[in-house]
């Protein structure tokens, strides 16, 4: 039996506050829910205040360049699909540097889980509008406010048919560790995209300001249904579904290239009877 | 008999290349030497293209100079190649097109099949008059289209190539062809490309996994990889980006999966930030560069060595890397499963740099072998504490764990760290983690190789160069030989790191050194000045989207000489 | 008047046959209809077969990157409002190597058009899939079939509430001449993505396959409605809506920052006064 | 007077950087000399930052060596800075966690205000002790906070610093700190920091768009020209990434705007292919990157000069380029000017290369002044035909126009083109396209800066350094001249390209020479082997993450001579 104390207890570098704490909370006790060993995982995560994440509990790790958490993440499940792979890193991180990145992933389908605490502003960088700071937003290099409107990662993630989309809110851990439980048990990628109040940076969405707006997605809810989850990825900001927003049983892509679990990439050597057979085929 | 070169030419989508491999395959399994180049233009269709096979019974290695034989399969070709025809150079072109002169011989293409078989007749007139078999023809055309195409379609190729040979046959005493002396075939042989060559050497060292992002001339590595995927449980991967094919290799690098990605200098540009990444984290990478002429996109379809020192310098910060430049088919093969290897000895990056004359330049060599996996590291585990992924050791190498596989977590981070791998803001300890990386360096020269001479003992003209040109300074340098020159070279198949030991001494005892290099800089020349302070002032550099080839060496040689 | 002649008329580098020379024609139409002097116009395009358009017409160009036309594009119409900016490339291009850079020109609504030549396949390159080859698609790079889910550009544009989406096809210029013209008419930012059959590497997507799947969008249909163009952007592939399938009003990037367009920041120079004011902040 | 060092130090999210500049800026309106350097940790609150001043009643240019005043607003200040106490240095900290000890002063700042009040309450104590006025800290603090802060906030902050005051002034006698001499005020000047006078610099210019990707420690510098945006007319975009960043740059250069970047190494890796554009279109592009110890993600807010080869390569293909590197801010200011102008003289990339303790190191200088802008280019309109963006002439340069502005169509193309910018595989064309963009090297030559020189005239020890290290080395220098060695040194502010006429006699005659940088492997010491042959045997070196300072280079040359 897997427990809390397996994910050890570390001194992090955040402002005291901040809503990373309670997502990091959360992350161990998915991780205990899902019954996974700290070896079993593996972290990657790239570069902001979220990203230093993985840095504060036991498990495989690596962190990597700002943006780029998805590649990694994405290579080394191909290289062993035995791990459950957790991508792990900020808004910006993931929906600015890495949006390429993004878009790829939701096209792969790779098995794995990626977590964003969306705090809507670069933290680590002290502050600037991020994809998802709302227009408007006021920031020293936004002087005059944010012109750009905000990116909407959950309804892009939903309209691109991604496996498993899911909202939480970094001021309810029971709740979130349930989605990213959820999350990682789904074959496919799951994509997890956290309300995180940063208090050091983001004085307009605050935990008062998500706990009047966070609305559960109650039982009756159908997350299989495309069009009713776009409804409500595109809800105005007054009322914010958390919550699994959007599933599908997509094959992940590891079964359409036909990689054997069983058998990850890492452990072969060159098969000389095979590498005979294709020398042949240049004569 | 001399080499001769036959060029096949045409437009962009006619064929070219189907019959330029087809002959080139005959031509090996014959017995024969070839040396194939290809140029070609940034389109699909049209535009004008030209595939060259040198071919000897005698074993060469330079790029042609000048067109024996050309095949022609538009009208364009005849003037677009004139200034490359040799004197006695033949001209084989449809009768339709066909210019009034002595050793043109005009076919009538029309005759032996329609449109799209014009390939198939040209491959047979050409095959006929070089003196192959109609039955080995139709051998050749039978194993290699055998499984590509359906029975019907093989046989109306075979009627084509009937026509054509028995077009050729009535007439050959007229035509007063010389035929290609017979040679006998001794020992097993195969044709490949410089990018084949390399994904063979990745296969051979067990590669597991690669990702790219396609950009001439890179892509065939990939594809040859992807070829014979299946086969060798290789897990290929085209990227949404270069960035990501990078991130993505090192990876699955971490992950103990020997990691591969090809590209050209563009692609390189954007791969830079990654390959700190891989230095830093002490992740294995093996990276092939396929340079083409810069800067931007410059002349995507042609060749260049002018990124020596952009890859030499790529990526931000300080840390050892090791680069491999193969001057041959051998080496492209020979290089690349070595890179993996000092890629897991060092833990870092290491590349393979060609061009895409090299990687698209077929020869005739003996059947690679499969490499073998090199003893695993024997680095003590560090006690049953907690492992760590950076100990600080003696050498700067530590110990390599994969995440899954035992107790032990893995920990890799970007940002500078503990041995355990966290996150550190020490700063004593940010300098010895800086010495253990740079410590590496010594691991690298270890497994190095020296560069090779060729020629003279005592040369009054000495050549120095590197990568692909090594085929073409070779023959120069035994043309000038032949004319009683003391001529030699030295040619290294790896650019860095250099030990001043391995050739020094030559440098300095030849009466004069001449630098040979595909660019308009002359890097090299720099680089092993600042090594060892060594001033080549002599230069002879090509930067048109050529190879290097001997004449275009003899000739600046002789425009040096008369500036004396 | 401008006519298709100013336009003028050069060789190509493209296949016989091949989708991109109707939409060449259609540009060059577009043009004519908007009334645009060559001189008006900067073309900014990346590398592919599609990136190579801007050479074959009378107009400024910068021919720049591969995936890069989009950033090129927004600094120039950030320097000289006045311009009318047109990117032109390929599906490859913008949706591939630039996706990130979509993501981002979506959000900012600069004024200017982006043509996207999406014949779902790497042409230049030599035919390996590109992001919005079909699943399954199959060729050299994948030879058993793509296994990632194609990108649907219109979708992500609508539900990103992109300022104008329209969707057209090379094998009907005078619709297709239209679109683009409308699109260069909206304040803000415009996509439109160009059904494009590549006759030498896509053997699926052909000018009939289109043929038989477009149907233009009719009078009655309200483009404002984002909902309503979800469900055209969603549909299965066996009909093509074409036209503009959505627009708003939101008001254009150059706007919210307060850029004058009689004022192009190029021919500006240092104000002294200015500059001796700013310094006297640091004293 | 020797200079004394004040450390304000506590934790993140404190306020240090706040009372660290209004300290300083006290100190600069009262006529001293400061030089400022920043620690601060990659976090937003808690660990522990620094903002050092050094201040002289005299000129000074270095970093600080060790501390005089300590003045820790956290219990760990105290043991964390232990080391770099100066013996007769002082400690100010908060009565609740004060040590026993000589030079301890024990303040209890909870009687001047609440615990947001901290900072302010140390200003007064600190302003009191070094003989700032009552009245005039009043003032800097109306005229710092009187914008930002309500009145009644002001009003707060007032009765704390009279409070602290007063607590003062009643035991000053049994306190016995030594207040600074009194020094006349003479001239203006300004106080800035590397990074705003970096902006300063671009806008004297008449920089018209910056884009940006945030970076440390770069990001100031955009942020600097943002603050002033309005004012100075200049569109400032955060762009998506830095690839983004530096094509928009692009653009906005193509169209005629004079436009910037700024980054960090991993930022600028991403922007090598653009670097490789902007010299391929020919369009002039401003690049500041000011460098942080790497690989990868390494030390982000601390610095290193570790990147110098990375920007001399960075960019595929063969490209002229100048690299400027600033040793002071007026340098900052005035190369950044200079980087515009070279820029458009040679239309390509140029660099300013600095580093974080440049970045955030303050000092008090004289006014800039803004810029004349250069003469239009000269060049000949090629006739009245079509209009030749990339017209071969004989220096390289060719005429340049804006799209819009005329009846010329302006085409730019980043493949190999034609006279006219079209797309070409011409390839005599394209050995005529590479010798044009080489050949501007000449230009970027002609408006080049010397090395400067400083201190004997015929030394034993001569310093050769570039960048940031100017002051740390002027001030070595100093003090080794002091003690009667025969010291000089050549600083670099423009490391690329470089003229050996420049330099060479004094490298030559110097009896020892010894290179001094920022990093572990002696970078520019071995690109001055590479340009002239000289080889530099001695190196100090410095890659913990801290700036050069003159202690450590005179440690390191009193542990050489000891080697001797
Ligand atoms: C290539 C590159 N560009 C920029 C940076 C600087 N950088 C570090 S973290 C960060 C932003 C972090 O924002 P986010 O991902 O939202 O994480 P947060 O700190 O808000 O949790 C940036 C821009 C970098 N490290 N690398
Ligand atoms: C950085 C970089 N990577 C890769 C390439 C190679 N490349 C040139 S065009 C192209 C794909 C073009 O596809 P698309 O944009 O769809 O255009 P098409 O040719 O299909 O019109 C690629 C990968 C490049 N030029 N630069
Ligand atoms: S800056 Fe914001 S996100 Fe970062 S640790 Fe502080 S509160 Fe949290
Ligand atoms: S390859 Fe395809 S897209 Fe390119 S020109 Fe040919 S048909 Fe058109
Ligand atoms: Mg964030
Ligand atoms: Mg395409």
């Amino acid at each position: 039996m897997v427990t809390l104390a397996d994910y050890g207890n570390y001194e992090t570098a955040w402002c005291p506050g901040c809503g990373n704490f309670p997502i990091l909370k959360a992350v161990k006790k998915a991780l205990v829910m899902s019954n996974l060993s700290p070896q079993e995982v593996l972290f990657v995560s790239g570069i902001g205040q979220a990203a230093k994440l993985p840095h504060y509990l036991n498990a495989n790790v690596f962190n990597g360049l700002h943006g780029r958490s998805l590649p990694v993440a994405s290579g080394a499940k191909l290289a062993n699909p035995r791990l459950t792979v957790i991508a792990e890193s900020g808004d910006g991180c993931n929906y600015g540097e890495g949006g390429n990145h993004f878009l790829a992933a939701l096209r792969r389908n790779i098995d794995m889980t990626l977590i964003v605490h969306d705090n809507r502003v670069y933290g680590l960088t002290k502050g600037q509008a991020s994809p998802t700071s709302p227009e408007g937003f006021v920031t020293k290099a936004q002087p005059m406010g944010n012109p750009s409107a905000p990116f909407n990662p959950i309804a892009v993630a939903i309209v691109m048919n991604a496996g498993f989309v899911a909202r939480g809110f970094a001021g309810d851990t029971e709740h979130l560790a349930d989605l990213i439980a959820r999350a990682i048990a789904h074959r496919g990628f799951s994509l997890v995209d956290i309300l995180q109040p940063c208090v050091s940076f983001n004085r307009v969405n605050t935990f008062d300001w998500y706990r009047e707006r966070c609305r559960k997605v109650d039982d009756s809810y159908d997350p299989t249904d495309q069009r009713a989850a776009l409804d409500l990825a595109l809800r105005d900001e007054d009322a914010l579904p958390i919550g699994v927003l959007y599933r599908n049983a997509r094959p992940p892509f590891e079964e359409k290239i036909g990689l054997k679990p069983g058998d990850p990439p890492y452990r072969h050597v060159c098969d000389a009877e095979a590498f005979e057979a294709v020398i042949g085929g240049y004569e | 008999m001399k080499a001769i070169t036959l060029c096949v030419c045409g437009e962009a989508g006619q064929g070219l290349v189907t019959i330029g491999q087809l002959l080139s395959k005959s031509l090996v399994r014959q017995g024969y030497h070839i040396v194939v180049t290809q140029s070609y233009q940034s389109r699909i269709r049209g535009g004008h293209n030209a595939f060259y096979i040198r071919v000897s019974p005698e074993r060469i290695v330079a790029p042609p100079d000048e067109i024996d034989v050309l095949i022609t399969l538009d009208a364009e070709g005849i003037t677009l190649h004139r200034d490359e025809m040799a004197p006695s150079g033949w001209i084989l072109c449809d009768v339709r097109y066909a210019r009034e002169g002595k050793r043109i011989l005009s076919v009538p293409y029309a005759e032996f099949g329609e449109g799209e078989f014009l390939n198939m007749a040209a491959y047979a007139v050409t095959g006929c008059l070089l003196g192959l078999e109609n039955g080995f023809m139709e051998s050749m055309i039978r194993d290699t289209f055998g499984k590509k195409m359906d029975a019907a379609a093989v046989e109306k190729n075979l009627a084509v190539v009937g026509k054509a040979v028995k077009w050729v046959a009535e007439r050959a005493q007229d035509i007063g062809f010389e035929s290609l002396p017979k040679v006998s075939v001794s020992g097993r042989r195969i044709m490949v490309n410089g990018n084949e060559a390399i994904a063979l050497g990745a296969m051979a060292a067990g590669v597991r996994c690669g990702f790219f992002y396609p950009m001439t001339p890179a892509t065939s590595i990939m594809l040859t990889l992807i070829k014979h995927a299946k086969k060798m449980e290789v897990v290929v991967e085209q990227a949404e980006d270069e960035i990501a094919a990078v991130n993505m290799a090192i990876g699955a690098s971490f992950c103990g999966a020997r990691s591969m990605v090809a590209t050209s200098g563009g692609g390189f540009a954007l791969m830079t930030e990654g390959i700190s990444l891989a230095a830093m984290t002490e992740t294995p990478l093996v990276v092939a560069v396929a340079q083409r002429p810069g800067p931007a996109t410059g002349l995507p379809t042609r060749t260049e060595q002018g990124d020596l020192e952009f890859i030499l310098h790529g990526g931000h910060g300080e840390f050892p890397r090791a680069i491999f430049a193969p001057g041959s088919i051998e080496e492209c093969f020979e290089l690349t499963a070595r890179a993996f290897e000092v890629a897991e000895a060092s833990q870092g990056p290491v590349f393979v740099l060609t061009d895409q004359f090299l990687a698209d330049s077929y020869r005739a060599v003996s059947p690679f072998e499969v490499r073998k996996r090199m003893e695993e590291s024997t680095r003590p585990e560090n006690g049953n504490g907690i492992y760590k992924r950076y100990a600080l050791t003696p050498d700067g190498i530590s110990e390599r764990r994969f995440p899954g596989e035992s107790e032990a977590l893995v920990v890799a981070d970007s940002d500078e760290h503990t041995e355990e791998g966290h996150i550190t803001e020490e700063l004593t300890l940010r300098v010895r983690m800086v010495q253990k990386r740079m410590k590496k360096l010594a691991r690298i020269l270890e497994m190095s190789v020296p560069p090779t001479f060729f020629g003279d003992d005592e040369p009054e003209t000495l050549f120095i160069c590197w990568g692909s040109s090594w085929g073409a300074v070779q023959e120069a340098v035994e043309a000038l030989r032949h004319e009683g020159h003391r001529a030699a070279m030295i040619h290294f198949s790896q650019v860095w790191p250099l030990r001043s030991d391995d050739f020094m001494d030559k440098l300095e005892t030849a009466k004069r050194v001449i630098g040979v290099e595909g660019n308009a800089t002359s890097q090299f020349a720099r680089l092993i000045r600042r090594e060892t302070g060594f001033e080549i002032s002599d230069h002879i550099t090509r930067y048109d989207g050529l190879p290097l080839t001997p004449r275009y060496i003899l000739g600046a040689v002789a425009r040096m000489e008369q500036e004396f």
